[in-house]
């Protein structure tokens, strides 16, 4: 006789939903339920993706409690602020609902099971030393970030800075807005009030309009590009010879690992540890491999 | 002008509404129909989740409309006199950030810290205010100007990097603490606050005064109102009432992020007129305003609890606001 | 300096942009008497009004109060001088309640709360000394102009000033208000108060002022004392000739029906069974007193809003008018009495207010026509003599009386079949009151039909062919003008 | 109508000066208030870097504005007759989502495409004023609702990804591309929408009942005006112009995000507002707007080039805005 099969609702929060960035955190996690659907017939999974529509502390809280007033199996939710949510994930845990992790980190008091992601630091310096690597220590760079005050932007920018002080390299910070045009218009005009910079360089997903941006100036071959994330019109400036290279996190694996990881929990009981999704860079030479994953959604 | 006959009818003033029945006058008040509104919303959610209609979740939603809420208390004096202030976010942020900064860097005394900040909040008000008013300015570009400024200086001083702050128990016990079986202080602040409010609006000459100049500011003027001093006056309110907003939040949180607040002068205004108040002017109640925030966190609360996509939730709620805006003016639609 | 003297003005002056509205104005007002200022449309009372107001800063110039200079800085200045003003454009808060608006500036409160029971006492208090019976709450929104003039008479009488300046008070009132009125005023007067009374309504300059002063192009003509004074010789230093009051001579078409109305109901707005007709190129005027229901009955037929019940037949055949647009299409047209609210683009010139209703004829597929409106405004100015410094002036910088001219120039340039006048010489001067007239008799003998409501009845007679009295939301009977009388109107109109 | 000045005698003895001189009529304007700001801050850039005044610049500068000044010029009518809408960048994103997903996916031409989202824009902009006008409700709670529903819409269509869009050249050179020694081709359809949009407000019928509608919509009734019918003409009009600003924009990105135009509406209103019109209706003028998105352009542009840091940015812009509002409104103030 099979037993009654147990049933596992696991959410994902994240804290800006509505963008794209999550398209493959969120099918990791649907296939890591799925895969484990299939492999023990005893657990079926469900997983669903909820978040504040654009970055906001305090409705992703609203939104934490009541995901938990509604009484979900397992939390998968990115932190973005030290210590805010601290007193949620407490309550959370509390009620004997685990609490992973992902994407984004909070400060050292968070009592969440276990982190699952990059740190954002080291991967503004993984930026910062390829860039290097194109440019010498010499020279400008404009740097672009969507939301001054964001915390993950802010860290990367934070460790690509560290790495360009350690140089000669003059960078200007610029505000592009998560609006692509007005985004585009402020790197426009930082390269017309700059000839002589050497590379762009956007901390997020913004990255996608410098094709555009040297397209337009006739800046090809002259102006270094590089950025963060994978986004189909980032890939196609690499492909055109646009952009050098994008970094991305592994989204996929940080939605992969902490379905395993509750699964394993209430299954087995088994503690979830840290992972790091490590840094990913993309460039000419594996752009094209990656795009085909992108287009089946794991990248 | 209803009937011709009950216009010429030498009303004793306590005459007309005694005759009434008590249902009739509920049913002719202006906040029916957003109340209706509201409890349609609400069977609607509580029969479709299990969690929606419990104790601890009321709690929550209560909890999460307060600190809006408080905000929109001061919002509908502001919309009733035909202004408007789109800084609001930005102030919340920089009270709060300067008061996590004043307590956390140079380890004032948070009660001080937080007067400190509430007075900020005032001034921030009173340079939109004069700036407005006296500079004869349209209120929506001058606020959406100062938005930019003090979000910039929130920024500014914080150096774009959000401060945690761990408070003395005391103080989180008055701002962000749960008392008495768990019913969170921030809802009762705002339940302070619209008592207040309502107080103001309803019961004092500064209330009239209000809705005088929202009607026409031309003829209150001309009747001896000093329509700049209201105007401003105004403006102030809202600064303050809005730096104590997000020193609640700072405390109920923990930290402050020099992006807190972001966006919440639309959810605060929809609140607002939502409830009723017409940007048109003169028109507008404390009741109503706190059933249209209510009528909000509910939509966001429910929403949630019955696991709608994240895709799908804005689409909702948009469909939702409209249809509540429509059964609260409908409900009160004068026929003729 | 005369003890006598309560306010003098010393060479006022005030120009607006080109137009010089005051040109070394001097005169004095004595304590304690009724001094009457009159003028044409534009010469300059109202401006003259505003700057003791404190509404306008005069450019030159000395006022004396009580004996001493003073510069008014803000209505709330003048107000503590003790200088009310009951201005023409009955500024008053919509939103509001009768009581809330008569104690605006003034509340009475029980410590921080206002005491609106006492202020609501008050009120209908106030208002049974003008003869007239309120509820105190209702909404000012929701009054008619004759019922809003008095709630801002009456806002001006509670404050008991030493000084009250009425700005056309009795433009909007019928003879029996006019005449209540005038019983406060003079009780006023009995008990020390000044009071300063404008109006185009000779007559009434006549009964109750001491003293009148005539302004003429922002000049000052003179101030004589009114008994030693006539209506032709005011006239006189008005306008500098006496215009002649046109030969009148009925053109109506007894057995061409127009306009017929058939047991028409609005329960709304309280009309019951109004049953009519109306001649071509008759002039049909309708009378009654404040509250009869005339200018509901108008706006029902425009479409303002439609009847509950009832038919409506333009030249035989039945049409159905749900809104003024199709009111206009089936060749309806309908002058407002309400020019500021519901007549006015204030910030509209002259041509664009002139040529509202027929813009859409004075286009090019859509483009508009410039040559041709300007020809149309034009023509307005000219046959109507609007006093403006050009067809781009915005109308809310026109005088009262001008304003007027414009709202009736609109409806002029419609050329619709039937036109229906709401006290269309309503604030306009004496002059131009024989001009509209002379106005109305060219359109009947156009083949117009023309429906006239007109508070001032001696008026309404000598305009009309035919005359219907109203009261109370119905028709009460119906005179030919020739056998009509003041005194039979009267008794019909406040029949029970 | 310029030389009406000989013919005002007949009003009478007001006679006045009978050639008002160029220099007059022109600081009589009142778009004068909002140019000098613009010449101001053009002049202190000018100063202060070296590339503003270059011709590359003012080209970008030109692109820059144009994507939002093409909505801007709609916005104009709709601010007029005292409605709002805070959809456009919702409608900006789902038309050009709707296309490139046509496009892309199902292989549609791309100009049916374009075709068919300018139509989706106008029937979003006919929802937006049918239920906001026929439905007697706040446009800014309609628009702000159906801002929430189409960019959800927006999202589901897209399922949340992004879409990148290599264009035919034909097309490209259209909508996105530089012609003439650089000139950029949104620049041309911003001009070209303005100078529609002049001819429409300023000499047709249809402009001159905007004005009567946003002057006095009651009073517009009572001279026969369908007020409803304009009304919502001008949101079916926005709408449109909305679709095709998202076109353009999307040809000359090459690519669209779900996201793209979130905040725009603010941008839009800002530079109505600041180019003279009221939000309390009937007054402004299409000249005043497109200085008035200039003004914005050039500001956000000139910081860039100064290298002005990007935590001052937002400050400084709030304080330009608010100077330029000043500088704006004082220079036509009326003198009482
Ligand atoms: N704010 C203003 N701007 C420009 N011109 C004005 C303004 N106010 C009044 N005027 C002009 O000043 C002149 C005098 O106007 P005023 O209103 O004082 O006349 P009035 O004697 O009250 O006329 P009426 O009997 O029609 O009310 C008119 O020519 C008018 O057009
Ligand atoms: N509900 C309402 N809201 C606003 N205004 C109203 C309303 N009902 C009527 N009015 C206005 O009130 C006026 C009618 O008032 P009233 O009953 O005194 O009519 P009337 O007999 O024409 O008065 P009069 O004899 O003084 O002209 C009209 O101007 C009409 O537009
Ligand atoms: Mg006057
Ligand atoms: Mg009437």
């Amino acid at each position: 006789l099979a037993a009654e099969k147990k049933t596992y609702e696991f959410v994902i929060i994240t804290h800006s939903a509505s963008i794209d960035f999550w398209v493959p955190l969120v099918k990791g996690a649907q296939d890591a339920a799925a895969m484990i659907n299939a492999a023990n017939p005893n657990v079926e999974i469900t997983v669903r993706h909820t978040g504040p529509r654009l970055f906001n502390v305090s409705e992703q809280r609203d939104i934490m409690e009541n995901v938990i007033e509604a009484g979900v199996d397992g939390i998968i939710t990115t932190l973005p602020d030290p210590t805010a949510f601290d007193e949620p994930v407490a309550q959370a845990l509390a009620r004997g609902i685990p609490v992973i992790g992902t994407n984004t980190d909070a400060g050292p008091n968070n009592p969440r099971l276990a982190y699952v992601g990059q740190g954002q630091i080291a991967a503004g310096r993984a930026l910062g030393r390829k860039l290097i690597e194109l440019i010498g220590t010499k020279g400008k760079v404009g740097i672009g970030i969507e939301d001054l005050g964001h915390t993950a932007l802010q860290e990367r920018l934070q460790g690509l800075t560290e790495v360009l002080d350690e140089t000669d390299i003059e960078y200007t910070v610029l505000v592009t807005t998560a609006d692509l045009t007005q985004g585009a218009s402020v790197l426009e005009s930082y390269l017309i009030a700059n000839p002589d910079a050497k590379a762009i360089v956007n901390v997020d997903a913004n990255t996608q309009c410098h094709g555009v941006v040297l397209r337009n100036l006739g800046l090809k071959g002259k102006v270094v590009s590089a950025g963060f994330d994978l986004v189909p019109a980032t890939l196609q400036n690499i492909v055109d010879g646009y952009t050098a290279f994008t970094i991305d996190q592994n989204p996929y694996v940080q939605g992969f690992y902490p379905v395993m990881q509750l699964y394993l929990y209430h299954e087995y009981g088994i503690a979830p540890g840290d992972i790091d999704s490590g840094v990913g860079i993309i460039d000419a030479s594996n752009v094209q491999q990656v795009m085909e994953l992108a287009q089946k959604g794991y990248r | 002008m209803k009937s011709t006959s009950e216009k010429t009818v030498a009303g004793g003033p306590a005459a007309q509404p005694a005759e009434i029945p008590l249902y009739r006058r509920i049913l002719q008040r202006q906040e029916f129909g957003v109340f209706l509104a509201l409890i349609l919303i609400s069977i609607f959610f509580s029969v479709s989740t299990t969690t929606f209609l419990t104790m601890p979740n009321m709690l929550n939603v209560m909890r999460q409309i307060s600190i809006n809420g408080i905000i929109v208390m001061a919002m509908t004096f502001v919309i009733i006199i035909k202004d408007i202030d789109l800084s609001i976010g930005s102030t919340f942020a920089l009270v709060s950030m300067l008061v996590a900064i004043m307590f956390n860097t140079y380890g004032v005394n948070i009660w001080l810290a937080s007067l400190i900040g509430l007075i900020l909040g005032g001034i921030l008000g009173l340079i939109n205010g004069v700036v407005a008013v006296k500079g004869q300015l349209p209120p929506f570009i001058v606020t959406l100007g100062s938005m930019m400024i003090y979000r910039g200086l929130a920024l500014v001083i914080s150096g774009g990097v959000p401060a945690a702050v761990r408070l003395p128990e005391t103080f989180f016990m008055f701002t962000g603490a749960r008392v008495f079986g768990r019913i969170p202080v921030p809802s009762l602040w705002f339940l302070g606050v619209t008592l207040i409010a309502g107080f103001i609006l309803h019961r004092t000459s500064y209330g009239f005064k209000v809705y005088a100049v929202g009607g026409n500011a031309e003829a209150a003027r001309l009747a001896g109102i000093d329509v700049d001093r209201v105007r401003i006056t105004n403006f102030v309110i809202l600064g303050v009432v809005s730096g104590l907003a997000g020193i609640i939040s700072m405390s109920y949180l923990s930290s402050v992020t020099p992006t807190v607040g972001q966006g919440i002068e639309m959810q605060v205004i929809a609140a607002t007129v939502l409830g009723g108040t017409s940007m048109l002017g003169g028109v507008g109640t404390i009741l109503g305003s706190f059933l249209g925030t209510l009528v909000l966190g509910v939509v966001r609360n429910g929403l949630v609890l019955m696991g709608t996509s994240a895709y799908l939730i804005d689409l909702i709620t948009g469909i939702v606001l409209i249809l509540a805006v429509f059964v609260s003016s409908y409900a009160h639609r004068e026929k003729r | 300096m005369s003890e006598t003297e309560i306010l003098r003005y010393q060479g006022i002056s005030k120009r607006f942009g080109g137009v010089n509205a005051l040109v070394d104005v001097s005169f004095a007002v004595n304590r304690g008497e009724i001094h009457g200022l009159v003028g044409e449309n534009g010469a300059g009372k109202s401006t003259l009004i505003k700057i003791t107001g404190g509404i306008y800063r005069k450019d030159a110039g000395q006022i004396f109060w009580n004996g001493s200079p003073i510069d008014v800085t803000s209505p709330i200045h003048a107000q503590d001088l003790g200088i009310s003003i009951v201005h023409q454009e009955i500024p008053l808060c919509n939103n509001l309640t009768i009581a809330q608006n008569v104690f605006m500036g003034n509340l009475i409160t029980k410590g921080v709360t206002p005491d609106w029971p006492a202020m609501e006492e008050k009120t209908v208090e106030l208002f049974r000394q003008i003869g007239q019976k309120v509820n105190p709450r209702q909404r000012v929104g929701e009054l008619s102009v004759a019922m809003r003039q008095l709630t801002a008479i009456v806002q001006a009488l509670r404050s008991k000033s030493q000084l009250i300046i009425m700005d056309e008070p009795t433009a909007a009132l019928t003879p029996g208000e006019v005449e209540t009125l005038f019983e406060v005023l003079r009780k006023l007067k009995a008990e020390g108060t000044t009071i300063m009374f404008v109006s185009h309504i000779l007559s009434e300059i006549m009964t109750i002022t001491d003293r009148i002063t005539v302004l003429r192009n922002g000049r000052h003509v003179a101030t004589v004392n009114t008994e030693d004074t006539s209506i032709p010789e005011i006239i006189g230093m008005m306008v500098g000739d006496i215009p002649l009051p046109g030969h009148k001579e009925t053109v109506a078409k007894r057995d061409d029906v127009v306009l017929e109305v058939k047991n028409l109901n609005k329960a709304s707005l309280g009309l019951k069974d109004i049953s009519f007709r109306l001649y071509r190129q008759e002039i049909l005027g309708v009378a009654g007193i404040q509250g009869a229901g005339r200018t509901e009955l108008a706006t029902c037929l425009f479409g303002v809003h439609p009847p509950d019940s009832g038919t409506i037949e333009i030249e035989g055949k039945p049409v159905a008018i749900t809104n003024p647009r199709a009111a206009i299409e089936v060749g309806l047209g309908y002058l407002t009495e309400d020019r500021r609210n519901l007549g006015m683009f204030s910030d509209m010139n002259i041509w664009q207010n002139a040529t509202a209703v027929i813009i859409d004829q004075l286009t090019n597929s859509g483009v508009l026509d410039q040559d041709e409106i300007e020809q149309v405004a034009f023509r307005s100015v000219k046959d109507l003599r609007i006093r403006t410094s050009g067809l781009e002036q915005k109308i809310r910088y026109l005088s009262g009386g001008n304003q007027q001219k414009v709202m009736l120039a609109r409806w002029l340039n419609a050329k619709p079949k039937i036109l229906i006048l709401d006290e269309p010489t309503r604030g306009v001067d004496v002059g131009a009151k024989a001009e509209i007239r002379r106005v109305i008799q060219e359109l009947v003998r156009q083949g117009i039909s023309v429906i006239v409501i007109s508070s001032d009845l001696e008026e309404l007679l000598n305009i009309s062919d035919r005359v219907l009295v109203m009261a109370n939301g119905r028709i009460r009977g119906e005179y030919l003008a020739h056998e009509a009388t003041t005194d039979k109107v009267m008794a019909l109109a406040t029949l029970k």
